[in-house]
């Protein structure tokens, strides 16, 4: 495959993509790197003159700083547990035989259809509300004190949320993966004396490894950029405060660019980071 | 495993699975039922099923108060059109990354998905400026530009695993036949990949669809798609439970639709090279 | 210990009856082999005995026991698919005592038996890998080694040896018939490759359709097959079958006689033809020899050693009466 | 010629809308309708504005945006509006409030302060008279009196949701009442001084005996709802709360709502705030003369006429001209009065018990203030969520606008 | 009109060198076999030849000219690959008409030679078929028909047999042979099977670890194999070759002697041993006979026919003295 000839064509053909990129991601990252080391406050005229790291350690000294950062991987890290975890059983489910299949995986998956926007404000009024949400409704059915899931319970709130956004994507993923398990080493491990849970633990289960990395890695690029979800529902009150949320607040509400753009960086950092965390545990998985 | 499943286990199997469907798709539809009650009914205590008044009021209330059609035609022009366009990127960037590869593949790969780890928000000001500049503001070729952007590494990536599954020797052999890289795209790898790049067109349909930041931060009246027109429910002067649901229940039933019919395209396609 | 009656097995997958009803026993310890063409049904009927599917209407016994019921894992047979079906995320040892930590056997006992399949199994050095990394006659020995650690009644195998290259195949023929030498267990062996099916055999079932068309020794089929079918079947190159004048001369509606029982001589014979395409492999030499006497189809015609005759040289051929098979015009043969 | 409009999404707002043609039929031009929710709405414009991005003809902004802007040079001032437009006619307290050095840059839509609506009935038959002018100590009282859990009935529902247009509002205009304030003369953040605390304890104090359950997630809406449904026997919020709260159709409630002045605490300094949605128009926009045009009709007497002749008295957009109270129709709509007596004792020029550098009564007309007043208000919430203590809370408020001040320079 | 000439050619990836300078030349029409281990660098050298990968060295000329630089669809060769590689989206039709296509061939043109191929090869009938409803045998005259409607200067086949169950390979050995004998065209054919190695080839190349081994014609490869490698490479089941004292006696490091040289009587004969495994295929049958003279592995034999030697059976063996082969300590013949 690999002559000189399709080399270079090679070469010329992903130009275009990986230029696109390059510019997309150079362009805004060295004007987010410039406005960081900025004084720079669109209210009060503008660009107001280097300061160096100053936006740097004031971010970083910000008493929201360490709770966005926890509340991030909070958030991340439990809608990934709960959509890998929930849709991994969804999908042996959906897996087995039974009247009607292709309506209730239409059915499961239609969650990932909706807006954001829409799915926080669906959660927020008709659900989760403490008055007139449905879910008020039952626990009062049940002679309960109606939950106030948003400030009470803010974080699973939240993360409940966008699981029921994510957990098509993963229960999808899973499902065709678990489509493509050879029935053979099912019936060769059924030969072996496995029984239906040993098989799961055992073959199942590895085999949908290289799946489930593939869920949690976009996944989480996906989840460390969640906006709507908050800022329909909580406004970043009640601990919900992510760094994505942070740096909106600290760029469009108070009008600092220069300080939302550092967080911007740190934010790229802390990606960073979670994307080496990530590759380190379960990347190999991608090469098998 | 052509083994007779028992029918109870049959029985079993589709209780709960209905169960649990109808559980993850209730608060779709209950929105759905709730946007033909009236407002008073939609906060009723206790709350009804079936058995109210059903009406259509809100959907003309909806209808009257915002141009839902030149919404729908942005969301489908830009939906559309980025995806289109990152298709047409993105099918000779996967092929050679499928088919000549180098050790530096794989990095490449890593690397356009983490493009999509800059937040939006801390570069909104930087684009924006952009856009103001080359004219773009407002438009529905920014959008698409934007979205396609965004877009890429999903789209470079799921058809390059789909592409890493077609045998080379096919592209090969192709070249042995005299066809040069031109049509050695054209003709054979782009029909093959079909299903793939269908699913492909399909999920970046749906990101794009619900993609809610850029939309509605770098249109005004004329590009605006359908983001945009939920924004104008969100939260007006007192609960309209009953209009933000007819609202939202015209956001999402085109793409709702749209997936319904390709359930079967989005199960069987969506592998990411899952199924090796 | 090992021994497996079908009693008026079938099987229909929905309407289409793929195994009309059919008896077999299978003696303790001996090597069965499964041949017939492709789709006969050979793997539904070893599924139907490991309990990977289920019967339509009959019984299977095991060691006298009605096993019909049961599923696969109580059944104590071993199965050999043609994939392997190798765990591919486990280590060879972990694939080898995947069996026995499902049975629940002592860790130690585990270990001893692993060491020692290994070592019958050539495959010590390899305990280690995944089997990714291994070669595709090593896999086999990995799923061979999975089957015979949990020393079980039987054996069952599905084409085993059809995906590894000619070379291997030699070697791993020799190395089960060696097993089953050593271990005594029965075998139930399926295969599409008439070769196969002669080295190993104690005996062979003939499957057509779903219904078995002759059960015997390799050499009773090659030497009286019961009809055209298993004439055509066994044996390669394959039998030549005449039909016409050459046949109703012997009584028949069709003679057989196989390549290697004719002899070719550039002067004299039975049959005058002309030389076609000629196959030297150096031990033999295959000759297609288009003979008007005996219709359009050429015969084929083994020489041992090297036999120098060209394309479009004029033969002789002789048949040898001694191996001539004559079969009616129901097919059976007289 | 199209002019492009930013808009709120309320429902005077969409109203407004259903005009347009009427505005179209006059002069000829179309207008394009941008409406969104409020704090979407306030980012959108704020970006454009910022950027001189061109993307709006005429955008909605409110008392506190317009200041600032109108300083910055971004907004067109609205000078040379015609004769029959009577500026003049635009209540004081509004034009002052959008005005910045004596020009005005953007026309009230419509103004609003706050004040007290209460359940008749349920006052009644707590035995108490709801005096005109009532104190927080008797507002306190009154709650306890009139909550009845069993019944589902709170005493009062506040506003307690995080934002700085929500509960921070709301808490800021409360503080006045109470002596609080933002900032010193100095630009010093005032958390750590003793109105403060007093409001903030006060506030939840009085709200855990007889505020709804949840009350930290409740904002404008859904205090209107549970007023609607007969769940509050006082609500303290905008007057324009009023035309929702007595109209029958939506209210269970209408024909016994009763109004009074926001409560104060004997300081001089009542808690009522005052606001004003209004239209202007950015500076550099192409289409500056029908921009004009518009917002010339759209806040005009003639407007208030149009809608008063279709929807009637009720439902005009209020408190923007002094000619609509003078009006023997409108007078007559039961909460015209307090909403005008409301309007008239809101000075944000003087907004606070001891000086304040500041102008504006529930916020600091400064770029920064957005920003600070929605985390303080956070951290406040998390106190009516039970989440932290009033001294934690006060704490954390007083360094982030400490810290903030600091960023933006002041200090 | 089809002549190959490889000068020099090697191929390295990366640090590896794959094939070390190679020289060949393959005549016109002639067809010319590849053959050698698995990894051995046959498939590399036919892609180097097909210009799917680029020479690290030397130069290949096609008809006297240098087509090192060409790109594949230059240098006017036809490939059929081992998976056939047809072009699954397209129909039978199609798949053939592709390269006359990219040719620009006129359209009638194309139709009358899809026309001729398809008789040629039987495939009239499956012309609107897609790829996916064809047989193996029948995908792969689809493959050869794209590669001759093309008149190519050269075949490639790599291994085109390899997928498909023996039964089917003797019949499509034979219909590669005919299309060979009726085109004339030079064919380049790679197989890891002696046995349509020595059956189909003209010319003989045996590789090793990217080296020529030795070329020649199946017979000369067969009598007079040039070394050890060789000897044990070529014939099917493999010569025995034997080292120690009973190769010295005839002045050589390692004696060879083929399983079809050797008789075998239960009453005398120059080495006596005892019969292990036997295989019976009817038409011959394979002994494995253990002889303590030759050392420690057994010696396989062949004996036409069916002889009935049971295991444990003490039997004499005479080695045809005339087809002994001796060679060296460094492998190579004496
Ligand atoms: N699950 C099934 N549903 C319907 N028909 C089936 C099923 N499995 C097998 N068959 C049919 O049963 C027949 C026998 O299949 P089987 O797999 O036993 O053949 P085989 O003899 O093993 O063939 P091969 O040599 O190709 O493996 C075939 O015609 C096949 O199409
Ligand atoms: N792209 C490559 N990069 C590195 N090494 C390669 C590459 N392709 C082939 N090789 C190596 O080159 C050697 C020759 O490979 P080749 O495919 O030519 O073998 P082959 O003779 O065709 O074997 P087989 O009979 O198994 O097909 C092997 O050792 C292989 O590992
Ligand atoms: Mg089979
Ligand atoms: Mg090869």
């Amino acid at each position: 495959m690999a002559t000189q000839h399709s080399r270079s064509a090679a070469r010329l053909m992903m130009a275009p993509a990986v230029v696109l990129l390059l510019g997309w991601m150079l362009i805004p990252l060295t004007m987010t790197l410039y406005f960081s080391f900025k004084k720079y406050l669109p209210m009060r005229g503008g660009d107001l003159g280097w300061v160096g790291f100053e936006n740097y350690s004031r971010f970083l000294s910000s008493s929201s700083f360490w709770p966005s950062i926890t509340a991030t991987l909070m958030i991340v890290g439990g809608v990934l547990i709960i959509t890998v975890v929930l849709g991994i059983l969804l999908a042996i489910l959906l897996n087995q035989p039974m009247w009607g299949q292709g309506v209730v995986r239409i059915l499961v998956i239609a969650p990932f259809f909706v807006m954001p926007t829409v799915s926080a404000l669906v959660w927020k009024n008709m659900f989760m509300d403490p008055n007139y949400g449905l879910l008020a409704y039952l626990w009062k059915f049940f002679g309960a004190q109606p939950v106030e899931w948003l400030s009470q319970a803010s974080l699973p709130s939240i993360i409940m949320i966008v699981s029921w956004q994510w957990l098509p994507f993963a229960t999808l993923i899973l499902l065709t993966a678990i489509q493509s398990l050879d029935g053979e080493q099912l019936e060769a491990s059924e030969m072996d004396g496995a029984s239906p849970l040993a098989r799961f633990g055992y073959i199942v289960l590895p085999h949908l490894a290289r799946a489930i990395t593939i869920v949690i890695l976009i996944q989480t690029i996906f989840l460390l950029s969640i906006f709507a979800e908050i800022f329909v529902t909580t406004g970043g009150a009640f601990g919900t405060k992510t760094l994505t949320y942070l740096i909106f607040q600290r760029v469009l509400e108070s009008q600092n660019v220069g300080l939302g753009s550092a967080g911007g960086v740190y934010a790229i950092i802390l990606a960073n980071i979670v994307a080496i965390f990530l590759m380190r545990i379960v990347g190999k998985n991608l090469d098998a | 495993m052509a083994r007779a499943v028992t029918r109870n286990r049959k029985i079993i199997n589709t209780a709960v699975a209905w169960g649990i469907g109808l559980l993850i798709f209730f608060p779709i539809f209950w929105t759905i039922l709730t946007s033909f009650k009236t407002e008073a009914t939609a906060i009723a205590d206790p709350p009804v099923l079936f058995n109210f008044h059903w009406t259509l009021e809100n959907y003309s209330v909806v209808m009257e108060r915002s141009n839902y059609g030149r919404f729908l035609t942005n969301s489908i022009i830009i939906a559309g059109g980025s995806t289109i366009l990152g298709i047409i990127i993105a099918v000779p960037a996967a092929w050679s990354m499928a088919f000549v590869p180098s050790p530096r593949t794989k990095d490449i790969l890593l690397w356009m998905l983490s493009t999509k780890m800059l937040p939006a928000v801390g570069v909104l000001y930087p684009i924006y400026l952009m856009f103001i500049r080359m004219g773009l503001l407002d438009t529905r070729l920014g959008l698409v530009i934007v979205l396609m952007l965004i877009n890429l590494p999903i789209i470079v990536w799921m058809l390059y695993t789909y592409f890493k599954e077609i045998p080379g020797e096919i592209l090969e052999a192709a070249r042995m036949d005299g066809a040069s890289l031109k049509e050695e795209l054209i003709y054979i790898l782009t029909p093959m990949a079909i299903p793939g790049i269908a699913s492909t067109l399909l999920l970046n349909v749906i990101l794009a669809w619900n993609e809610a930041f850029w939309t509605l931060n770098l249109t005004a009246a004329k590009a605006a798609p359908l983001t945009a027109f939920i924004a104008s429910y969100s939260s007006p002067e007192g609960l309209f439970y009953a209009k933000l649901s007819a609202a939202s229940t015209m956001a999402i039933a085109p793409i709702l639709i749209l997936g319904w019919f390709s359930q079967k395209q989005l199960v069987s396609g969506l592998t990411f090279g899952a199924v090796k | 210990m090992g021994r497996i009656t079908l009693d008026k097995v079938r099987k229909a997958f929905g309407d289409i009856e793929v195994i009309p009803p059919l008896d077999l026993t299978i003696e303790d310890g001996e090597f069965v082999v499964f041949v017939g063409p492709s789709g006969c049904g050979k793997s539904t009927l070893l599924r139907l005995i490991a309990g990977l599917e289920d019967v339509s209407g009959g019984q299977i016994r095991i060691d006298r026991e009605d096993a019909t019921e049961l599923p696969p894992a109580k059944r104590g047979l071993a199965m050999v698919f043609q994939s392997y079906a190798l765990y591919p995320h486990m280590s060879v040892r972990k694939n080898i005592a995947f069996p026995m930590k499902m049975a629940g056997v002592p860790h130690d006992e585990q270990e001893r038996r692993i060491a020692s399949a290994a070592k019958a199994l050539n495959l010590t050095d390899y305990l280690d890998r995944k089997p990714g990394q291994l070669s595709g006659g090593q896999r086999q020995r990995v799923a061979i080694g999975r089957a015979i650690v949990r020393e079980p009644a039987a054996f069952l195998f599905d084409e085993p040896l059809s995906n590894l290259d000619a070379a291997l195949r030699v070697g791993m023929r020799l190395e089960i018939s060696e097993l089953h030498k050593r271990l005594a267990t029965t075998m139930i062996y399926v295969t599409h490759d008439q070769v196969e099916a002669m080295t190993m055999a104690d005996k062979i079932v003939v499957l057509q359709a779903g219904r078995i068309e002759q059960v015997g020794t390799p050499l009773e089929l090659y030497n009286t097959p019961r009809n055209k079918f298993v004439a055509g079947f066994i044996g390669s190159p394959k039998m030549n079958l005449i039909e016409g004048d050459a046949a109703t001369q012997h009584g028949a509606t069709t003679i057989g006689i196989r390549p290697e029982h004719i002899g070719i001589s550039a002067e004299s014979g039975l049959w005058e033809g002309v030389v076609g395409v000629s196959e030297h492999l150096g031990s033999d030499t295959f000759f297609h020899v288009k003979v008007e006497a005996v219709g359009a189809e050429p015969l084929t015609v083994r020489a041992s050693g090297e036999v120098s005759l060209k394309y479009g040289d004029r033969v002789f051929l002789s048949p040898d009466m001694k191996n001539l098979h004559k079969f009616g015009a129901d097919g059976l043969r007289i | 010629e199209t002019i492009t409009i930013a808009t709120v999404n309320n429902g005077d707002m969409i109203r407004m809308q259903g005009y347009t043609d009427d505005f179209t039929a006059k002069t000829g031009i179309d207008v394009e309708w941008v409406t969104l929710e409020e704090n979407v709405l306030r980012q959108r414009v704020t970006t454009d504005i910022s950027t001189k991005g061109g993307a709006f003809d005429i955008m909605t902004i409110g008392m506190y945006e317009t200041p600032i802007w109108g300083a910055n040079g971004w907004l067109v001032p609205l000078t040379d509006l015609s004769e029959s437009y009577d500026v003049g006619d635009i209540l004081p307290a509004m034009a002052g409030g959008l005005s910045y050095d004596g020009t005005l840059y953007a026309a009230p839509f419509y103004g609003e302060s706050s004040m007290v609506m209460y359940r008749t009935d349920l006052m009644e038959k707590a035995g108490l008279e709801m005096p005109k002018a009532p104190t927080w100590e008797f507002i306190r009282q009154a709650a306890a009196a009139m909550t009845d859990r069993d019944a589902e009935i709170n005493g009062i529902c506040l506003r307690g949701k995080a934002g700085w247009g929500e509960g921070g509002a709301f808490i800021t205009a409360m503080s006045n009442s109470f002596g609080g304030r933002w900032f010193d003369m100095d630009w010093n953040a005032q958390f750590d001084t003793k109105p403060w605390k007093d409001t903030l304890e006060f506030f939840v104090g009085m709200m855990n005996e007889s505020g709804p359950a949840g009350y930290a997630t409740n904002g404008f809406n859904e205090n209107l709802s549970l007023f609607q449904q007969g769940k509050c026997g006082m609500w303290i919020d905008a007057t324009v709360a009023a035309s929702f709260v007595t109209n029958p159709e939506d209210s269970t409630v209408a024909d016994s709502v009763g109004f009074a002045l926001a409560p104060d605490n004997g300081l001089g300094k009542r808690s009522n705030w005052l606001w004003a949605w209004a239209l202007a128009i950015p500076a550099g926009t192409q289409n500056e003369a029908a921009a004009k045009q518009f917002i010339e009709w759209a806040t005009s007497k003639d407007y208030i006429e149009l809608v008063a002749s279709k929807e009637g008295w009720a439902n005009v957009p209020p408190g923007a001209r002094s000619s609509l109270y003078e009006n023997p129709n409108y007078i007559e709509v039961p909460f015209a009065q307090m909403t005008l007596d409301s309007i008239l004792t809101a000075d944000p020029n003087n907004s606070t018990v001891e000086p304040s550098p500041y102008v504006g009564v529930q916020f600091a007309a400064i770029p920064e203030f957005a920003g600070i007043a929605t985390e303080v208000s956070q951290e406040f919430s998390a106190v009516y969520a039970g989440q932290q203590s009033v001294d934690e809370a006060l704490e954390k408020a007083q360094a982030l606008t400490n810290d903030a001040m600091e960023a933006a320079g002041y200090r």
